[in-house]
């Protein structure tokens, strides 16, 4: 990791500073969003979608219906670009193990040994699906190791331009592992859009080539049992990475190890090993100690005002604040 | 400098610029119009899978590896649908305009793009679709194995809620009076008690999770701390 | 944006593309449904495509296809006597052919075969095709060549094209998604392909961004906002009338109605916000899983467990209507049983 | 999360029978389980239903309002969930039409129509010769626009449909003739797939005026999840999947039966129950496969040890 300019690290520091400090202004501006949030509250009610606010109260640039929401990100950027300042101020940083991405390197070896290929399946969304450029990002960890490792790694695409982004990724890796020269673009290959028929390609694929490890890491729907049943009949090790809740428990069920919803984002972060990338993990936990006290807070307000009558109104509009 | 820091900066200026574009009335339809310029990006990028398509299937018949025949398959399903769909090869004349061939209605069952979609693409699609109902079950028997707390509450839950699905349900424990102080070992009330307050708050703190995962990770692209997706990294 | 077959998703209906429907066929037929053998011991013998299987399914899709030829012949030379009844031959030659398909696929459960290779290679040969065309007449078309010659389009292919108010505009910002669709394609240029990294940051910059908020509204906050509620409930509850009371009196006890506590309704509420909490605390990456977060991270596992078994569960019953449907369709619409 | 500790497939060995149930073929479930559809399909098995809450709250929605009073059914689906949805829909309109309430059909969908006007064929017109169009009921078919029509509908119908489906202007239909809004209906009824659907009827008709109508609906297994929160509160019922179409079936056939055609109707009116054939023996056969695989695992355990 090169090492921290100063005057970089000194603007770095800055942001995050103004971000930390940004915390009092917010509670501040939630108090005087609180009665703009009524208003607008009573005009979304009848009137059409919040984004277009009653010109009344909307100030010429800003839409001051969204403001709460601006003040949330403030603080949820804010607690990510301080974890960031964090680990670069060199405090020791303690991550919990995450056992999905402790077997990438065991899944690509037992691959290696058995001299079979591995598959990484990004998803079937393409580029515009924030699950997708994760997957991606992982996909770039994932093929380092394979490049170290000298395996065979093969990602069928369901979108060109997944296809495009991959082929980047995967070629930097080669780069990053230092071997450039066994880089070959044809493993990595487009199949077609339609959801089934590239499940049945790759099912198909799975099945006659029995690839020793699986990754499916992005945005997956109803295909998700699929690919992990078959992936299972071949005696294939599956590590899966989705944000997709509906999909969750197909392969918690039915793969060896799922990253759930947030640990498939932090998955790039953890195997990156990049202070930078460690400290934005701890910058979400930071916004869930956040979202943690909102909650606490709503609940002893809104318990209190089931027997103090009067706090009924501060009760509601918190709640109707945090709601954005 | 072209090859890292213009791409870098292209990313974190687009990302800020529509970040704010939500909070102003005068643009917030940026973020629509962003989304169409990805309609018709990711439209002309189809050349790219095409292009990728035939050079995969065509090395596979020249050098006759085992499957060749299949290539041969794809490559001619794949020409005989593109053509009846851009030459719109028998569509339906359009009434308003019954001059222009290009107006036509090509989607139809009596044209034959619209046959090969109503018996050879939907067909095939709904069946692959219908396969999950075989895995379901193997995965049934396969998956749901008490071996410690947490897959036992993962069996016993679906147990529950499957039981619960059924006349078998309500059979086994539909007589128990609704008012009585059992009426929670009512199969229906379980399944009711499971999926409004205990998969409700699953599914809330899952997606909370994700949202934070979302910003942090769509801050580390912005910020330009993870360049993964540049070669020569 | 193009319908998603899922199971979970809100916006999207779970159910698959229209099954073929039409009358029952014309020769009916005896042969039985898929008579899945008995599975013996699988010897798995080297999948070598038996050539003869192969050109006697490229003859079956041949035969259709000039049948269906010579259908459409009929139907444009106008005798309608004889249109009606080929078009009946074309859709019962549809059924046959949409139920080898769907035979073909469902062999896959026994074993891989090339019945089923031919099935997957059309289906992916056909819908690769279908998604071009779509985004061809659906997305270049208007958007794109609508806005750079919109008289061209007009002229040829959409005559009701609407007329944009400010077609210089309109041309110039239709010009940006074109430079970067080139930027993209320039990959397939032996040299300079280093250029396509530009549009790449570009989407992944915009997602980046417009994901970003839109999480935050939707899921965050309204997520917790949707959390908060009293944790202790109470429920309207009228004293029981004194014994002989008359209806004045009952009327009048009616009034002072008390407010007792409702037990499960407090615990449905307190469930709730402990639930949402422990899971949090699963998630929670800067401590180890021991001591206090260690237990509240173990009962978030339960909930977690919990509300994947029962999101399994409800999916099973869409899952078997799927199925039930193709059989349906081939007992009743291909075979006429059932 | 590493939650699965469960032997990679090939297991199960020598030794007794259960035992060797842990290495079972996948294939006899696969068998099993295509089985336990086909049959009942075949031999159209039909179970007794034992209607849950919900349905019958749906049933008690429509027996509630004064006989002949108007209601609005919106049909929010197409062919690929008619599987789940039209038996709903057939079973709604037999048991309006006999209850002489006067309909109002549109829908929210592009196909939603096609899917209305076979039930008119199939149900309303069959079984109830006497219903007249334009008095009795109308068809408004289908107009783009999503949540924004009914958010209009709820306000100024006429404006959001200024003529019926076929083109005639509300004036000149009796039914229609007077209504300005959503609140001249006693009932409003969606069978919806997904989105535009029951939920958009719930936040933009009924939250603008929640006492003027009774909004009742039918929805397929996966939405239910979305719209548990609105029921009872929001929506006085709603009908869940297969087996809410089987279980108002019932209800239906029961207190209505077809005096002249009653195994028409029994026919027309008994595809949910047909359809909660397969749902039944598969769901049983999904019970048994859990349990079996936990009876061989426990055997795989006792015999030679943890795997």
């Amino acid at each position: 990791m090169d090492r921290p300019r100063t005057h970089r690290l000194r603007l770095r520091r800055a942001v995050a500073a103004v971000f930390a400090a940004a915390t009092p202004l917010c509670l501040a501006a939630a108090a005087w969003a609180d009665e703009a949030a009524t208003a607008s509250a009573d005009a979304a009610a009848n009137a059409a979608a919040t984004s277009a606010a009653d010109p009344a109260t909307a100030v010429a640039w800003i839409n001051t219906a969204r403001l709460p929401l601006l003040v949330a990100l403030v603080i949820i950027c804010g607690s990510v670009v301080a974890g960031i300042a964090l680990a670069r101020s060199g405090r020791p940083l303690r991550i919990r193990r995450l056992a999905a991405l402790d077997a990438v390197d065991e899944a690509i070896g037992r691959a290696t040994e058995m001299g079979r290929s591995v598959l990484f399946v990004p998803g079937i969304q393409d580029m515009t699906d924030i699950q997708t450029v994760a997957g991606v990002t992982v996909l770039g960890r994932v093929a380092r190791t394979a490049a170290e490792y000298d395996a065979r790694l093969e990602v069928p695409t369901s979108r060109s331009i997944v296809m495009a982004a991959a082929r980047e990724t995967v070629q930097a890796a080669h780069f990053t592992a230092g071997r450039p020269e066994t880089y070959n673009e044809s493993n990595i290959y487009y199949i077609t859009d339609e959801q089934f028929g590239y499940v049945a390609a790759v099912t198909g694929k799975m099945v006659r080539e029995k690839p020793a490890a699986c990754f499916y890491m992005g945005a997956f729907y109803a295909e998700s049992l699929l690919f992990a049943e078959n992936g299972n009949s071949i005696g294939a090790i599956q590590i899966a990475g989705t944000a997709e809740p509906s999909q969750l428990p197909f392969f918690v069920a039915a793969c060896d190890y799922t990253l759930i919803g947030e640990e498939f984002f932090a998955a790039s972060a953890y195997l990156s090993g990049e202070r930078d990338q460690l400290g934005s993990v701890k910058g979400q936990d930071l916004g869930k100690l956040w979202i943690a006290a909102a909650i606490l807070l709503g609940c002893a307000l809104a318990t209190a005002a089931v027997f103090v009558p009067s706090l009924a109104g501060a009760a509601a509009s918190f709640k109707a604040i945090l709601g954005g | 400098m072209l090859q890292r820091t213009v791409p870098i900066a292209i990313l974190g200026l687009s990302g800020v610029i529509l970040m704010l574009a939500y909070f102003s009335p005068l643009t917030t339809s940026w973020g629509e119009t962003v989304l169409e310029w990805f309609n018709i990006l990711a439209a002309v990028a189809f050349v790219l899978g095409a292009g990728n398509l035939l050079a995969v299937n065509l090395e596979k018949i020249s050098s006759r590896r085992p499957g060749w025949a299949y290539a041969a398959i794809t490559l001619l399903s794949f020409f005989l649908m593109l053509g009846f769909g851009l030459l719109k090869v028998g569509a339906v004349p359009n009434p308003q305009h019954p001059g222009v061939h290009l107006a036509g209605n090509y989607e139809t069952a009596d044209s034959p793009f619209g046959w090969i979609y109503e018996y050879v693409f939907s067909p095939l699609t709904a069946t692959m679709f219908a396969m999950l109902a075989f895995y379901v079950a193997s995965a049934a028997f396969r998956a749901f194995r008490a071996k410690n707390t947490e897959s036992i509450l993962l069996l016993g839950t679906a147990f529950v809620i499957l039981l619960a699905q059924t006349a078998a349900g309500m059979f086994l424990t539909g007589w128990i009076p609704e008012d009585s102080a059992f009426a929670f070992l009512r199969l229906d009330w379980m399944k009711v008690a499971i999926t409004e307050h205990i998969q409700t708050a699953g599914m809330r703190a899952i997606t909370i999770g994700i949202a934070l995962g979302v910003v942090a990770t769509s801050l580390r692209l912005i910020l330009g701390i993870d360049k993964s997706y540049l070669s020569k990294g | 944006m193009n319908a998603r077959n899922t199971n979970d998703d809100a916006g999207q209906p779970d159910g698959c593309p229209p099954a073929a429907r039409a009358t029952t066929p014309a020769a009916s037929s005896t042969t039985p449904a898929a008579s899945a053998a008995t599975p013996a011991a699988s010897s798995t013998t080297p999948a070598r495509p038996s050539l003869r299987f192969l050109w006697l399914s490229l003859a079956v899709l041949g035969a259709s296809l000039t049948v269906f030829g010579t259908a459409m012949a009929a139907q444009d030379a106008g005798g309608t006597a004889a249109a009606q009844a080929t078009v009946a031959l074309s859709k019962s030659i549809g059924i046959w052919c949409a139920a080898l398909m769907t035979i073909g696929i469902l062999t896959f459960l026994y074993k891989d075969n090339p019945f089923y290779k031919v099935c997957e290679s059309i289906l992916i040969g056909v819908s690769a095709a279908y998604w071009m065309v779509n985004g061809f007449w659906s997305t270049l078309v208007p958007n794109l060549f609508g806005k750079l010659m919109p008289s061209v389009v007009r002229e040829y292919a959409i005559p009701s094209l609407p007329v944009s108010d400010t077609p210089g505009f309109d041309m110039a910002l239709a010009f940006v998604p074109l430079a970067l669709g080139l930027m993209l394609l320039w990959r397939l240029a032996p040299k300079g392909g280093w250029i396509s990294v530009w549009p790449l940051a570009f989407i992944i910059g915009t997602t980046a961004g417009i994901r970003l908020v839109a999480s935050i509204e939707a899921d965050l906050l309204a997520q917790a906002s949707a959390t908060i509620r009293p944790l202790v409930v109470m429920k309207e509850s009228v004293l029981a009338p004194a014994a002989g009371g008359g209806s004045a009196a009952t009327a009048e006890m009616a009034a002072t109605a008390v407010r007792t506590v409702d037990f499960w309704g407090t615990v449905g509420a307190v469930t709730g916000v402990v639930g949402v909490l422990s899971v949090l605390s699963y998630f929670f990456f800067s401590l180890e899983h021991k001591g206090a977060v260690g237990k509240s991270a173990r009962l978030g596992v339960w909930f977690l467990m919990i509300t994947f078994g029962s999101a399994f569960g409800l999916t099973v019953m869409g899952r078997i209507t799927l199925l039930a449907q193709r059989l349906e369709f081939l007992f009743k619409d291909w075979l006429g049983i059932g | 999360m590493n939650t699965n500790t469960h032997d990679r497939q090939g297991g199960g060995g020598g030794g007794s029978f259960l035992s060797r149930l842990g290495g079972l073929d996948r294939r006899w479930i696969f068998l099993a389980m295509g089985l336990s559809i086909a049959v009942p399909i075949l031999l159209k098995l039909r179970f007794p239903e034992v209607p849950g809450p919900m349905a019958r709250a749906t049933f008690d929605a429509i027996e509630s309002i004064p006989e002949g009073s108007r209601v609005l059914l919106a049909f929010d689906y197409d062919p690929a969930s008619a599987g789940e949805l039209q038996p709903m829909a057939n079973a709604m309109v037999h048991h309006c039409a006999a209850r002489g309430h006067r309909i109002v059909f549109m829908a929210l969908w592009p196909l939603g129509k096609q899917m209305a006007d076979a039930t008119i064929k199939d149900v309303l017109l069959e079984f109830h010769p006497q219903y007249a169009y334009g008095t009795d009921y109308v068809q408004l078919g289908y107009k783009a626009g999503n949540e924004a029509v009914v958010k209009l509908m709820a306000t100024d119908i006429p404006q959001q449909y200024s003529t019926d489906a076929a083109g005639a202007a509300l004036a000149s239909l009796p039914l229609v003739a007077d209504v300005k809004s959503t609140t001249d209906f006693k009932l409003v009824a969606s069978i919806s797939a997904g989105y535009p659907g029951a939920k958009e009827w719930v936040q933009y008709a009924n939250s603008a005026n929640p006492e003027a109508f009774k909004l009742v609906s039918g929805s397929t297994g996966v939405q239910v999840s979305q719209l548990l929160p609105y029921y009872p509160a929001q929506m006085e019922g709603l009908l869940v999947a297969v087996k809410g179409a089987a279980e108002y079936e019932m209800l239906v056939t029961a207190a209505y039966p077809s005096a002249d055609k009653p195994d028409l109707l029994a026919e027309r009116l008994g595809q949910g129950r047909v359809r909660m054939g397969p749902q039944l023996v598969a769901h049983l056969l999904m019970i048994g496969l859990i349990i079996l695989g936990n009876i061989a695992m426990v055997a795989g355990r006792s015999r030679g040890g943890a795997r």
